[in-house]
């Protein structure tokens, strides 16, 4: 479970999250929306190890986790992904899941020059299992495509992908959705869903499509101008007064559009 | 035959302004016996220049390389500075068994290496150099003196022997520091040379390089008013660059008295170049001094010639200058002794260096004034 | 680098044509100009390539620009210059147990001086490091400099430095890697945090305070004074022993060769041999390394280092390693260097020459293909070379339609100054029509 | 009267030199600081543009000089620097048209783009002997001094002297005229503007419109002009020579990092941190102190370095900027 | 004759083809949506409409005048106006100055349309001395899309204008759309927020691996079953 107590960051002047203090307990998938620049991407690199906060506290399980490294955080099990797609362009798609799993053994030196047989045998695995993910994720026909070269949309998909490389405890999407179709935005919900269950990764997702939102998380935790506005299940979430007034809005005013003609 | 010779020069790099004046030295000697006619009957002699950059060991060994190895040169005169020297010497001239004769390294160290008797230097050891330093100080009753030096095997070399021989002669060194050639800004080295005082600054150093940054800044903000300058200062830029400003001021050079300088500097000013330019003449001496020591062992091959160089340097027998080397090898070929004083009086000790006549000169109204010889 | 969509892709055939041309080239020099000159040039090459190894370990692999190669490259040439010279006798009893207590004194001060800064904060922190630090300077330089005047007094025209083992040759080289391994890990420690172009400049002045502290520790390596007489490695001989021993001379006359020629070309032959056989240790390691999952990793972080971290790669940790390795290649190549010159002079390492060449060659052959730096090496360091035969006639014929006079001469005088312009002129047209270098990474 | 003295040795060894060194380097700086941050490269070659543009500028004024012309108390370079100015722009041009620009259609990594600068180095460096050799040239013809060591010993007869090369204040003064006018260029005017934009995002920029060839023709012209005023204002003050101009390469860069790559203000800030530190750190205290402190001679220099390490001070306090404030002191701009 | 006509373009970024014969038309004052899964090409379509991207057939006609051959800048000169869908700021500028870039090629006081983008985008309002590259992912969505306007263009062409935006800008956003149509600018937009995009749309286009699918009003598509199903999540 982790858990952040008034936490704050600050750049220069301004705090980007203001004292926020929220819970996401394990096997959930709790979505994190709230108005642009509200603090949530900050609050999952702070969480992340990105940022160092300016004050307060993240723990996980209990034990302190705060201003840890992110490489540490990844070998405890949380992973994250980025809003602008992180993939490394000169590798190729196969390769960007393959380099995911820590303690390959082909990543001692020593073991380049002697081990030379267990680190076949393992590419092997890795291998296999890149390409069930790549098939899962619809985009084998990518896979030795430089990674550099994938559109917005595959970009993001193997983001994902490469959190599925490894057996994470908690998986931190921000805005799995910007730019992915609908449809595959679904199977992306699916897949979401699978791991939470078969695997039973916990998962905090950023997302502002509320449809997506409202299918997949429980609880919602509503953010802004850095602190927490509200927090429940979706559906009364949507209801909440001040979240449409801060978030949602009331759909558009001029829909049909007669003027133009 | 046409007889080639390598001239080993610092073209490039921090020295690069001296380069120009040495190789016209040696050239213009070698064109001199080329167009008597008169060497081994009748001999041409081509000059290759190759570039040891003063600095780089590497590329001057390269290049003295391709200067035996593909021009098959029968000698060489270089190379430029003490460490540049050494390379070429150890790594192709002594396994090739070339000779070389270098007109400006001056490191002591090159006077004790072993060099199979195929080295020689028409510049004294710097060694003696500080001797003769030390004793002008002494006579002008100057006790106290600051020392900078460019950083680099002369000028240490230089400036360590000075401070023996000057502490000897119980003089105080207030500060000896190092500048680095080529930078252009020398306030701090001014500011710690000021702040340790003396009677005078030694400007162990080159006229155009740092030597003239370091004169000009302690000039400029009043830190000194009489300055001793070694043979790396002494030239007409000095005079012209700063004449006026440090009358009073003196130093000395590795040069020698009589007509040969003269007769060289104006066959040099015919020939349209500096010859007073440091180590200009002492080029002109060494190229000359290979062909005539060639003429005398009747041979091209260094391994032969190497020893003629001593005797025909040393003498005794008549006495040879610059733009005289026609009559020095019908004189050879009469079989007539011959000792070759050339343009720096050349007399050839230890294991082949010039023994080093001073000219003490002394800045008086604005020029460069020869005191005396020592 | 990555991203960039340049011509001049790579083929199969490419590598061994650029190999060909280069070999083609080689043989053309020794025709035309002695096998001694190009096996001169070859040895060198091979030296060169050896550092661009090192350079393109920490900028191929890695995205390290290590603008310093010249500092290590001194470093390790110290190795030989203290392992494998004869020791000055008296020397080190004179100021060895000063300058190892001054040692220890450093050490200590700084140890302290990262404690206090660990566990204060705040003003204190500040006023208390540079008390430490400022004291234990003092405390230094009081026991360090009477010891290096103690050694420096001893026979200073010839020796005045502590000397070295009398070990055999060969040791020093491990050594020299050792000694830049050593530098690389304290300037890693400090600078790898900072960005690629700031850590360029960070080490391009670490190789400056280098070579400023062998030209000015006299007790060292002689400083500006030279070393000379480093004695080679096993097993290659000297000229003058072949020339002297009957049997070589029979032997070689035998060849119908002239003695010295032979025993030149023998000596050269023999470094030639050391050299290719380090380097192909070298590239088979680093092949090897490159083709497994660390390879991959290095990419990987060199491609973008925040989400190499998210995933659980340790960037800092893997920068330090191949900065420490390549460093040490690089260390490596200079001891083999000052071996094969058979002197020290610390004067001639300056950056153009060192730094930037190399790091031509490295672009040249193309960054982080290792052949590719083998490559560059050799064919750049040939070019190095011969521009500065090239440059006169060139300047001749340029300046052959003037009239003599003035114009001419500065012309001529001025020749020497076209080995620049025909690098310049080369490294730009090898840029213009294979910006990823001859030999592009797959 | 030995305070004064110590503060007048003081001001005469180390502030005065200091300042005019350091607005030196900050010159060069902000020749790299620009094209760092317009066309996000470090510059190699920008020493010998120095030295080439500083050159031209030797030439005019040579001529100017057979002619007669001159500016009485100043300088005659200075009446030659413009065509010196338009001379350098015009091969900085050229070289853009022939070498660079090719690389910026491709798209080149910066590295690339510095190796082929390292490359142009290597030309301009031959080009520049071509032109007038390797000696050392003194072309200052102006009023030496604003005031003289005599001078002063003779106007308030303290021991110590103190002098102010015209020089040094020219140096300095055009420094800080030419930093606020880049500065003002850069953030205030519409081409200034673009000019960053184009640095921060080349593709964008095109769609919003501006022209790249003018952005690059620009920076060039600048460049150039600034690296010919750095050059000649260094060659009046210490004097010409072609090789000295490469060296400052290095404390140059230091500058301009140590004050935050890609930004004016910074290239200065660093010129004078680097400059300060050499010539400070360096300095032999014994003089000062022995004025300050009555009856006491110390034997020793009283000198933290010995002047052989200037450069290694210099990278030092580089370094340690570098780790405490990583985009240095004001933050620079991260191409 | 359409306003902006770009019939079958067909190329790629070298290798293969990305594009086959794909195809767009708008009109004066129509919003033209097109819609399609990832890796489709819409994003390649754009780029070649704005010349961005060699085609190898094709053409593409505005107002008539063929400009195959235009670059990109006498596209903008000729009014068009391009909001990509990655790096679209200035990252080290405020967000004044990118608008100010906007209005790079306007002479006249762009002040005005300033104030516009302004109150259409208040947040930015307030980080207006910010620079763009602190921005969240959706404020300098908003500083794109702003600085598009800036241009005052003939024919708008946005990619993704709404990835990462919350609802309520999103809806402001389509909103200030549909009124800048009126004002009679052209409008070619890809969305994945392909729902709300096709309810203002006066065209839909359908592209999936390079090519036109299907082509036909938004409403009648948003009716179609097999769209909504395979390219609209149900
Ligand atoms: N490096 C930075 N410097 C200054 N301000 C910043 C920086 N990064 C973010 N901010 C500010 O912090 C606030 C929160 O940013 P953040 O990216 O967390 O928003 P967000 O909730 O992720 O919004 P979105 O949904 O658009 O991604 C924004 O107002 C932004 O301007
Ligand atoms: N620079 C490039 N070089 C090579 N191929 C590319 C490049 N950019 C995109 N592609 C390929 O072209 C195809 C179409 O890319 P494009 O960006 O147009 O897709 P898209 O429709 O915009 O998808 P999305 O909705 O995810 O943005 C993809 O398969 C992608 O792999
Ligand atoms: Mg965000
Ligand atoms: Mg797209």
């Amino acid at each position: 479970m982790i858990r952040v107590d008034n936490l704050v960051k600050s750049f220069g002047g301004f705090r980007a999250v203001d004292g926020a203090s929220l819970e996401i307990a394990d096997g959930s998938i709790t979505g994190l929306i709230g108005p642009n620049g509200a603090g949530k991407s900050t609050l999952f690199n702070v969480i992340a190890g990105v940022h160092q906060p300016t004050s307060g506290r993240v723990t996980m399980d209990g034990e302190d986790i705060t201003g840890l490294k992110p490489h540490e955080l990844f070998h405890k099990g949380l992973l994250r992904t980025f809003q602008v797609a992180h993939e490394f362009p000169s590798l190729t798609v196969r390769e960007n899941l393959m380099m995911v799993p820590a303690h390959q053994s082909g990543e001692t030196l020593l073991n380049t020059l002697i081990g030379r047989k267990r680190i076949r045998d393992d590419e092997a695995a890795l291998l296999k299992q890149a390409d069930e993910v790549l098939d899962f994720l619809t985009i084998s026909h990518l896979r030795d495509e430089k990674a550099g070269n994938l559109s917005g949309g595959q970009k993001k998909l193997l983001e994902l992908g490469r959190t599925m490389m490894v057996e994470a405890k908690i998986v931190f999407l921000d805005e799995v959705g910007a730019g992915v179709n609908r449809t595959l935005l679904n199977t992306i919900g699916d897949a979401i869903v699978r791991l939470n269950k078969e695997r039973g990764y916990t998962f905090c997702v950023i997302e502002h499509d509320m449809d997506f939102i409202g299918r997949l998380c429980d609880p919602v935790i509503v953010m802004a101008e850095g602190r927490v506005l509200a927090e429940g299940s979706a559906a009364h979430i949507m209801e909440n007064e001040a979240v449409i007034e801060a978030y949602l809005g009331t759909g558009l005013k001029n829909k049909t559009k007669e003027g133009a003609q | 035959e046409d007889i080639k010779m390598g001239v080993l020069l610092g073209f490039t790099g921090p020295l690069e302004s001296l380069a120009p004046a040495m190789a016209q030295g040696a050239e213009m000697a070698m064109k001199e016996v080329s167009d008597s006619g008169k060497l081994l009957g009748g001999d041409t002699v081509t000059p290759v220049r190759g570039d040891s950059t003063c600095v780089d060991a590497a590329a001057a060994t390269a290049a003295a390389e391709t200067l035996v190895t593909t021009d098959g040169v029968k000698g060489i005169l270089g190379a430029m500075c003490s460490g540049a020297t050494t390379a070429a010497l150890q790594n192709v001239a002594m396994p090739n068994g070339i000779v070389m004769i270098s007109p400006s390294a001056t490191s002591p160290a090159l006077s004790t290496m072993d060099d199979d008797g195929l080295f020689f230097r028409t510049a004294p050891s710097d060694a003696r150099q500080g001797e003769v330093m030390s004793d002008e100080l002494m006579e002008k009753g100057l006790k106290s003196v600051a020392v900078t030096y460019t950083n680099n095997d002369y000028g240490k070399g230089l400036a360590d022997s000075f401070e023996t021989a000057f502490k000897a002669a119980g003089g105080t060194v207030t500060i000896s520091t190092a500048h680095e050639d080529g930078k252009g800004d020398y306030s701090a080295e001014v500011g710690s040379l000021a702040s340790a005082g003396g009677d005078a600054l030694v400007v162990a150093g080159y006229v155009d390089q740092g030597g003239s940054g370091v004169l000009r800044g302690a000039l400029d903000s009043g830190a000194f008013e009489t300055f001793v300058f070694p043979d790396g200062m002494v030239s007409q830029t000095l005079e012209d660059n700063f004449g006026s400003e440090i009358n009073g001021s003196f130093g000395q050079l590795p040069d020698s008295e009589g007509q040969g300088m003269q007769t060289y500097l104006s066959m040099a000013e015919a020939a349209g170049y500096d010859g007073s330019s440091a180590y200009s003449g002492g080029a002109y001496d060494g190229a000359a001094l290979m062909l005539l020591a060639m003429q005398a062992a009747e041979s091209t091959d260094p391994s032969v010639y190497k020893d003629k160089i001593m005797e025909i340097a040393n003498g005794p027998g008549e006495k040879i200058y610059p733009g005289e080397l026609a009559k020095g090898l019908e004189l050879i070929e009469a079989g007539t002794a011959i000792d070759y004083e050339g343009a720096t009086a050349i007399n050839l000790i230890g294991n082949g260096e010039a023994a080093g006549t001073f000219r003490e000169i002394e800045i008086k109204d604005d020029k460069i004034t020869t005191v005396k010889y020592r | 680098m990555s991203g960039t969509h340049q011509p001049g892709q790579s083929s199969t055939l490419r590598g061994p044509i650029c190999f060909a041309i280069l070999a083609a080239l080689l043989v053309i020099e020794g025709l035309t100009s002695g096998w001694n000159s190009t096996l001169g040039i070859l040895n060198m090459g091979l030296l060169s390539a050896i550092m661009a190894l090192g350079v393109n370990m920490q900028w191929g692999y890695a995205g390290l620009f290590n603008a310093g190669a010249m500092g290590f490259l001194a470093l390790g040439g110290l190795a030989p210059v203290l392992i494998s010279t004869a020791p000055t006798p008296g020397a080190f009893r004179a100021g060895g147990p000063g300058l190892i207590t001054a040692f220890a004194v450093a050490v200590i001060a700084v140890l302290l001086a990262v404690q206090a800064y660990r566990r204060t904060s705040g003003k204190l922190r500040g006023l208390l490091v540079a008390l430490i630090l400022i004291v234990g300077f003092f405390a230094f330089r009081w026991v360090f400099d009477p010891a290096v005047t103690a050694v420096e007094a001893i026979n200073p025209s010839a020796a005045g430095n502590l000397g070295g083992l009398g070990w055999p040759t060969l040791i020093s080289w491990p050594v020299g890697a050792l000694l830049a391994a050593g530098a690389a890990w304290l300037v890693g420690k400090t600078a790898l945090g900072l960005r690629s172009d700031y850590l360029a400049i960070a080490t391009l002045g670490i190789a400056e305070i280098i070579v400023a502290v062998l030209k000015n520790e006299q007790w060292l390596d002689r400083g500006v004074l030279n070393v000379n007489g480093i004695p080679r490695p096993w097993p290659v001989p000297y000229e003058i022993d072949l020339q002297n021993s009957a049997s070589f001379v029979a032997k070689a006359q035998s060849w119908g060769m002239d003695p010295t020629l032979a025993s030149t070309l023998t000596v050269k032959l023999a470094f030639l041999a050391l050299f290719v056989v380090v380097i192909l240790l070298l590239i088979w390691g680093t092949e090897l390394a490159l083709k497994s999952p660390w390879g991959r990793m290095m990419r990987a972080i060199r491609d973008n280092e925040v989400s190499a971290a998210a995933m659980g790669k340790n960037v800092t940790r893997r920068h330090l390693q191949i900065f420490v390795l390549g460093s040490a290649v690089i260390g490596l190549a200079g001891a083999m260097m000052i071996s094969l010159d058979g002197q020290m002079t610390p004067a001639s390492y300056n950056p153009l020459r060192y730094t930037f060449l190399i790091l031509v060659m490295v672009i040249v052959g193309g960054s982080g293909s290792n052949w590719g730096s083998v490559l560059g090496g050799i064919l750049v360091w040939y070019l190095w070379v011969k521009a500065g035969d090239w440059g006169p006639d060139i300047m001749g014929w340029a300046a052959s339609p003037f009239a003599d006079g003035p114009l001419k001469d500065h012309l001529l005088n001025s020749a020497a100054h076209m080995r620049m312009l025909v690098m310049g002129i080369i490294l730009l047209v090898v840029l213009r029509f294979s910006p990823r270098g001859l030999m592009p990474e797959k | 009267m030995d305070v004064i003295n110590a503060l007048v040795a003081l001001t005469n060894y180390v502030l005065i030199p200091a300042t005019a060194y350091g607005a030196q380097l900050a010159l060069g700086a902000l020749g790299v600081t620009l094209v760092y941050s317009i066309l996000r490269f470090s510059n190699f070659a920008h020493g010998d543009t120095m030295a080439f543009g500083t050159g031209i500028v030797i030439l005019f004024t040579w001529l100017f000089q057979s002619w007669g012309i001159s500016l009485g108390p100043l300088p005659t370079a200075l009446l030659a620097l413009p065509f010196g100015i338009i001379v350098t722009a015009a091969l900085l041009l050229g070289t853009d048209r022939v070498v660079y620009k090719f690389y910026r259609k491709v798209r080149a990594a910066p590295v690339i783009l510095v190796m082929v600068s390292v490359g142009v180095m290597f030309v301009m460096n031959a080009l520049t002997r071509f032109l007038i050799g390797v000696d050392q040239i003194t072309f200052d013809d102006g009023e030496r001094f604003v005031i003289s060591a005599r001078q002063w010993r003779d106007m308030t007869g303290l021991s110590e002297p103190l002098t102010l090369r015209s020089t040094q204040v020219i140096t300095i003064v055009t420094a800080l005229l030419v930093m606020v006018a880049l500065f003002w260029f850069l953030n205030r005017t519409r081409t200034g503007k673009s000019m960053r934009a184009f640095s921060d995002n080349e593709d964008l920029a095109l769609l919003s419109g501006i022209n790249p060839d003018r952005v690059v023709t620009v920076t060039w012209i600048i460049t150039g002009a600034l690296a010919t005023i750095a050059g000649t204002l260094y060659g009046l003050d210490k004097s010409f020579k072609a090789f000295t101009y490469f060296q400052l390469l290095l404390p140059i860069f230091a500058a301009a990092i140590v004050g935050g790559i890609g930004s004016p203000v910074g290239a200065i800030l660093g010129g004078f941190v680097i400059s300060f530190s050499e010539v400070g750190l360096t300095y032999a205290w014994k003089k000062v102190a022995t004025y300050l402190i009555p009856h006491w001679e110390p034997d020793g220099l009283v000198q933290l370095l010995s002047t052989d390490y200037k450069f290694a001070v210099s990278f030092t306090i580089l370094i340690l900027v570098l780790i405490f404030k990583p985009t240095g002191l004001l933050k620079g701009k991260i191409v | 004759m359409s306003y902006l006509n770009a019939a079958n373009m067909t190329g790629g970024y070298g290798k293969a083809d990305i594009l086959h014969g794909c195809t767009l038309t708008v009109e004066k004052g129509e919003i033209a949506v097109i819609v399609g899964p990832n890796g489709a090409g819409k994003s390649t379509a754009m780029k070649a409409v704005f010349g961005m991207l060699p085609l190898r057939e094709g053409s593409v006609t505005l107002d008539g005048q063929d400009i195959t051959a235009l670059s990109p800048q006498d596209r903008v000169k000729m009014g068009m106006g391009f909001v990509p869908q990655v790096n679209n700021v200035f990252p080290t500028m405020s967000v004044e100055e990118n608008l100010e870039m906007g209005a790079f090629i306007r002479n006249d006081d762009y002040r005005a349309t300033m104030a516009q983008v302004f109150d259409l985008f208040p947040i930015l309002k307030d980080k207006r001395r910010q620079n763009a590259g602190e921005l969240s992912g959706g404020q300098r969505q908003q500083v794109a899309v702003g600085r598009a306007l800036m241009t005052q263009p003939k024919l708008l062409m946005l990619d993704e204008p709404t990835a990462g935006v919350s609802p309520i800008v999103m809806d402001e956003l389509f909103d200030r759309i549909i009124e800048v149509a009126r004002s009679g600018i052209s409008i070619l937009m890809v969305e994945q927020n392909a729902r709300q995009a096709l309810e203002i749309a006066d065209k839909g286009y359908v592209l999936a691996q390079g090519e036109n699918r299907y082509t036909d009003t938004g409403e009648a598509l948003l009716a179609n079953p097999e769209v909504r199903r395979t390219f609209l999540g149900g």
